[in-house]
């Protein structure tokens, strides 16, 4: 069962990817990013991580993919289908490309992991908020600043215009 | 979810045929929960579009639909026109199916699918009863934030593969409209994690169990009031119904991103709009009016009474949600943008702010 | 007792936040909302200290309360409040001379353009002194000690519109800026061994002998920078003159009885930590002090800027104090100082309001004009002279007591005992100075006296309270009661130290307290008729004998000439250094950066003249190839961001291979 | 086999390279971020697939959840400035915006 939902969700992950990728319409990059990011949050649930899925699909859904839309509709002719996104230097990309693959297959399959699976799995929201403040408040607070950071910035550069 | 709770080391320890019937029962339990989900949805849908009707009507001293009726004995005698919706739905699912000319067809085809989708999705967290939750996450609260803006994506998908400036604008207005208000309504629902201490939308329940002075609206007076109403306008806002239906503002922009749609692709958008009226209405009730508890105690607070109990609250709500839209006018964008993020905005961080200060204070 | 601490705390606070925001929207512009708040602080502070007189015992701590403030890791900084009987003591100076001041300000700064932030600022100041003899750590006492410097530094510069008030308020605050990185290293040097900032667990590491030796003293020292800057001590005491330039009913609370008073205290409160040798530097450091400030007052002729350096002279005094053992005697001193100098200022302000002028050449024969003022004014003079039985007296006598006694067990410091004497009656001398030249004799700007008048009852209520608090004859026994020196730590033998405290031998002290007592007595007596035989009766001119002692009144004239000595070394070393760096800049760096501009300018040069050299056909090929691989390259810096990306990922690519195989 | 800590390792390689090369060979600035989105999401499945299957309790997902909000920051920036560009170049095509050309 498991092993058909990660089957399943990885195949979802992969081809939606491939669709926003291979894909020459911008709205059809953001369609197949929207199923990637679903199916990535799926990955999520199969590992146990439920809060980090469902955060996953909040902010990468809810927000970064509704902003990438809107940079999209604010930033081309909106109306007329004809959304084009040109590509260049594909041959060598792709080579580039299989060969970073080639590279990482290599390296996961050559490594030898440690191992060492959990076998019983508790909510993890309450563990999560206690990690977060205390062993990592300190990033936790960085990563605050930076947030308010990039929204007065990002407020400002795009009102400058 | 059932994959959740999977124990992975038990399923491996198991042979294969065991595995596979298992994961045959499996499946179907979740296409079983998922075709009564959507017919659940569904009916409600249908309900809730034959309630406004009625409810504008009286509202306008007129009666509204009365004549449609069957010929089966017993619902005859019920009257009232209560086949309308019924017929209506038909009627829109026999219809043809027309896409613009200069419209992306797929997109144009997948957007609804999305909508509504995303709004069934949601109804699986529901808490309808103490033991009937179709899917008792952890993270049930945040979840339903979560899911919800799936919608947001859809619509703009809508208004743009319409390819229509009407749509387009529509729908442009309607996700700017949800991303705005879905601010102070998760912070209003942060209020209610705050005081509860968990995600878990069962817990919330049981949290104002034993009588209507335990519901969380009364909590931490007046901050978590507060949060019930900045929740309730933030809800009628995302719903884009009135005061806030500039998405489908008639005498500005025809009927918003759902301009070009027609037979069922429009049915489902209309199903998902009331839909989600419902799923507001059993999300408020679950937070703030005590959910599937019954108000006076332990009394009338047996199983078939908590969904008693979820449908009345839920519908109350409905009908509050009716009686705004046939009494008040439309705002203006400002108007709209001010609301939320210069009343509403700040007032949810107030609310947060007091239970927080009153929580720290009382230990 | 605690609720009502933080309360303390709060109301001013409070004020602030109302006054800084809505206070100009409020009636009467809300001046009731800090005066009031201020009045509230003093009855609960009231109550506290009544609390801890009923609850006497010496060094009794009433009531502490602790929060975990920064907690990551080994780090753990606590948060909270401490309340003893030095913090009962000063919150009540603290609120009463605050609140009286607020009260007089209503009548001094009314109708001032910008009189609610005025108000702001007291009370943010109020609630930074309160806070600043609250807390219970060091870390806390260093965030309020810069609170209180900031609002020093807006009060000071509240008229910012004079150039005069603005350089001021720059100067206090610089000058307090360099004793405050002396405190904060004083303060760290202390934190990296004990780890922790809480008064108590430093006091009881010290105590335990796991601070100790040189370190110690060093630390001692350099927390008493922050004192020295803040409390005016030589040498940066040259701001607090300046810092006149302020409205007068803040030179009374800031610049005379309290924030100033704020180095004193935090002396007092780790007073545990001074090592012998580091007490022996505060000794000197307020001798001094005392004797120069005392010295520089006699021939200024601004009411108030003799009554700044009266002021420094006296914080030496309590320096003094402490540094000699007399722990009781130099807080005491604060306390009864506190009162009588804001009364000196609140009556020096009440006669600028008449006259509306600060220099005492155009006053005289005021008393008959605003005999309320006159009365008050001379109180307070009579009890910083140090005459029986007002309560300066009490506290001046205890100070040279502790002085004559530590002299007595060391005599080669017997100086300090002198010198102070000296200045004892140069204070004396200059205090009744400013009453004669002021309130006698004729007037000398008939204008101005004309249309004089007496202040208004917002402004006079003060004074009286105020002088009523100074006459006092009753303090001495209870306060030595109340402010028991703490337990010295046993600083061990490794400590090569030569000083022991005197003040601790009884005998000693006793003989002491007498032989200071008398001299005292006769020295002040003796400063008051040199001062009357000049100033009252005229017998010797002082104008004849500042021309005769030429080079010395222009020496003190000049203030000693420390501004000038500033200026031209630490001022203009900086300036200089400043300059070399930008000299050094513009020289080498830019040289450095045109040279090498320059090279590739020639280097370019060359490659043309072997570009020409291969049109011309001698080495064609070479020149052909060149220019190829020139091209190629330049295809390269596309500026295209992707294409970098790609190459470098090529690049990766390649280096995995040629490692792999 | 069943489903390991390598399966979940390939997937992310795969996305990763995918991501990779929609940030080389996209022109529109807008694709090239949809790229970079695939690459944090690979290295996202990467850390909450380490935190699950060694010995780490749970600080995968903490970073994890440090990569999303932070991703949200840089796309909000991101977003930005190609209005920005859009505003100077009339166009958001990257091969436009080469002024640093050699």
């Amino acid at each position: 069962m498991q092993d058909i939902m990660f089957y399943m969700f990885a195949a979802l992950t992969i081809a939606s990817a491939g669709v926003m990728v291979f894909s020459r319409s911008v709205i059809y990059s953001a369609v197949g990013l929207l199923f990637t990011f679903f199916g990535v949050a799926g990955i999520y649930v199969l590992l146990a991580a439920d809060f980090v899925a469902v955060a996953q699909v909040m902010i990468y859904v809810g927000g970064i993919l509704v902003l990438l839309l809107f940079g999209v509709m604010l930033s081309q002719r909106v109306t007329g289908v004809n959304m084009r996104t040109e590509t260049l230097q594909t041959v060598p990309a792709a080579i580039v490309a299989v060969g970073v693959l080639f590279i990482l297959f290599r390296v996961i399959s050559k490594t030898e992991w440690l191992v060492k699976a959990k076998t019983t799995f508790e909510p993890t929201t309450a563990k999560l908020g206690t990690l977060l403040m205390t062993d990592y408040l300190i990033p936790f607070e960085i990563v605050s600043v930076l947030l308010l950071g990039a929204l007065i910035g990002a407020a400002f550069i795009a009102r400058k215009g | 979810m059932p994959v959740l709770s999977a124990n992975h080391a038990v399923i491996n320890a198991l042979s294969i045929l065991p595995t596979f019937s298992e994961t045959l029962t499996n499946v179907l339990f979740m296409v079983l929960g998922a075709v009564i989900i959507t017919g659940l949805a569904a009916l409600l849908a249908l309900v809730s579009v034959y309630l406004e009707r009625k409810v504008s009507a009286h509202m306008q001293d007129r009666l509204g639909p009365m004549e449609v009726n069957t010929e089966i004995p017993i619902l005859k005698n019920i009257g009232h026109g209560w086949a309308q919706t019924l017929a209506d739905a038909f009627k829109l699912l026999l219809k043809e199916d027309i896409v613009p000319a200069a419209a992306d067809k797929k997109l144009h085809l997948l957007a609804p699918f999305i909508v509504f989708a995303a709004t069934l999705a949601a109804f699986a967290v529901l808490p309808f009863g103490r033991n009937l939750i179709p899917s008792d996450l952890n993270v049930g609260v945040f979840y339903l934030i979560a899911i919800s803006s799936f919608v947001v994506v859809g619509i703009i998908l809508a208004g743009w593969a319409s390819n229509n400036k009407w749509s387009l604008l529509g729908a442009m207005r309607s996700a700017a409209q949800i991303v705005s208000f879905e601010i102070p309504a998760s912070v209003s629902v942060l209020v209610v994690i705050m005081a509860v201490g968990s995600l878990n939308l069962g817990e919330i329940v049981e949290f104002q169990e034993g009588g209507i002075h335990r519901w969380l609206i009364w909590r931490f007076f007046p901050f978590n009031l507060l949060a019930f109403f900045i929740f309730f306008v933030a809800s009628l806002a995302e719903l884009n119904r009135a005061p806030f239906d500039l998405p489908e503002a008639e005498s500005e922009i025809i009927a918003g991103f759902h301009t070009e749609y027609s037979g069922m692709k429009f049915a489902m958008f209309f199903l998902a709009e009331y839909a989600n009226m419902f799923l507001v209405g059993v999300i408020i009730s679950t937070l703030f009016l005590g959910g599937w508890s019954s108000p006076f105690g332990s009394f009338l607070n047996s199983a078939p009474f908590q969904v008693f109990w979820v449908f009345v609250k839920s519908f109350a709500i409905i009908f509050v949600h009716m009686w705004l839209r046939w009494t008040l006018p439309r705002v203006r964008v400002d108007q709209l943008m001010y609301t939320s993020w210069k009343v509403l905005t700040p007032f949810a961080f107030v609310s947060m702010l007091g239970v927080g200060l009153w929580m720290i204070l009382i230990q | 007792m605690i609720t009502s601490a933080i309360l303390i705390l709060l109301l001013p606070l409070v004020a602030f936040i109302i006054q800084i925001f809505v206070g100009k929207r409020l009636p009467r512009k809300g001046d009731w909302v800090s005066t009031g708040a201020m009045f509230a602080a003093l009855a609960l502070s009231v109550g506290i200290f009544i609390d801890a007189v009923a609850q006497y015992e010496p060094n009794n701590v009433l009531a502490t309360a602790t929060w975990d403030w920064i907690n990551f890791g080994p780090v753990h900084v606590t948060f909270g409040f401490l309340i003893d009987n030095l913090t009962a003591f000063m919150l009540v100076v603290v609120t009463l001379v605050s609140s009286l001041v607020h009260l007089y300000s209503i009548g001094y700064m009314h109708g001032d353009p910008r009189y609610n932030r005025y108000f702001a600022y007291l009370s943010l100041f109020s609630f930074s002194m309160l806070g600043l003899v609250l807390v219970d750590n060091l870390f806390g006492i260093y965030i309020f000690w810069e609170l209180v410097g900031l609002s020093s530094y807006l009060l000071i510069g509240f008229w910012f519109e004079k150039d005069s008030a603005a350089n001021a308020s720059k100067k206090a605050f610089i000058t307090n800026r360099v004793g405050d990185v002396g405190m904060f290293a004083g303060i760290m040097i202390l934190f990296s061994i004990t780890g922790t900032f809480s008064f108590n667990e430093v006091f009881a590491a010290v105590a335990d002998g796991h601070v100790g030796g040189t370190l110690l003293t060093v630390a001692g020292i350099l927390l008493f920078f922050g004192a020295i800057g803040k409390s005016a001590q030589f040498p940066l005491h040259v701001w607090l003159p300046d810092a006149m330039e302020g409205p007068t009913p803040v030179s009374a609370l800031i610049h005379a009885a309290t924030m100033v008073a704020a180095g004193v205290y935090m002396v007092g409160r780790t007073f545990v930590l001074y090592t012998p040798d580091a007490l022996l530097f505060i000794a000197y450091i307020g001798t001094i002090t005392a004797f120069i400030a005392a010295t520089i007052a006699i021939v200024q002729m601004d009411i108030k800027r003799v009554l700044a350096y009266s002021t420094i002279s006296q914080l030496g005094y309590m320096m003094v104090g402490l540094g000699t053992g007399g722990y009781t005697a130099g807080l005491f001193h604060l306390t009864t100082h506190a009162f009588f100098k804001a009364l000196l200022f609140l009556g020096s302000g009440s006669v600028i309001h008449a006259v509306h002028t600060q220099e005492m050449d155009e006053m005289g024969g005021l008393r008959k004009k605003m005999p309320i003022t006159f009365w008050t004014f001379l109180i307070a003079t009579l009890s910083i002279s140090g005459v029986f039985p007002l309560s300066g007296f009490w506290s001046k006598d205890a100070i040279l007591a502790s002085a004559l006694g530590f002299g007595m067990t060391h005599p080669a410091h017997m100086p300090i005992f002198v010198v102070l004497l000296l200045s004892a009656g140069v204070t004396a001398f200059y205090m009744f100075r400013i009453v004669f030249l002021t309130f006698t004799g004729e007037p000398r700007d008939k204008k101005k006296y004309d249309h004089a008048h007496e202040s208004p009852l917002t402004m006079t209520i003060p004074l009286v309270v105020l002088a009523v608090l100074s006459v006092g004859t009753i303090w001495w026994g209870w306060v030595e009661h109340m402010l028991v020196k703490p337990e010295l730590a046993s600083y061990g033998s490794h400590v090569a130290s030569a000083v022991e405290h005197a003040a601790e031998e009884h005998g000693v002290a006793h003989s002491a307290h007498t032989i200071a007592m008398f001299s005292s007595v006769v020295v002040a007596t003796l400063g008051i008729l040199l001062s009357a035989v000049v100033y009252f009766w005229r017998k010797i001119s002082a104008d004849a004998w500042a021309e005769k002692l030429k080079p010395i009144h222009t020496f003190l004239w000049n203030k000693y000439y420390f501004d000038e000595l500033y200026a031209a070394t630490i001022i203009r070393v900086t300036l200089f250094k400043s300059r070399l760096f930008a000299a050094f800049d513009l020289k080498i760096i830019d040289g450095i950066v045109n040279g090498t501009g320059r090279l590739t300018a020639a280097f370019s040069r060359l490659q043309g003249s072997i570009d020409l050299r291969g049109v011309d056909g001698a080495v064609n090929f070479v020149a052909r190839f060149v220019g190829y691989l020139g091209s190629q390259l330049r295809g390269l810096q596309t500026g295209n961001i992707q294409a970098y990306i790609m190459m470098a990922l090529f690049a990766v690519v390649l280096l995995f291979v040629f490692q792999q195989f | 086999m069943s489903v390991g800590l390598n399966h979940y390792l390939f997937l992310a390689a795969v996305l990763f390279v995918l991501g990779l090369y929609a940030v080389i060979t996209k022109k529109n600035a807008v694709t090239v971020l949809m790229g970079i989105e695939l690459i944090l999401n690979a290295a996202n499945i990467n850390f909450v697939a380490f935190s699950r299957y060694t010995d780490t309790d749970m600080d995968g997902q903490v970073f994890a959840i440090f990569v999303i909000v932070t991703a949200a920051a840089a796309a909000a920036v991101a977003l930005a400035i190609v209005l920005n560009l859009y505003e100077r170049l009339k166009s958001i095509n990257l091969d436009e915006a080469d002024s640093l050309s050699g």
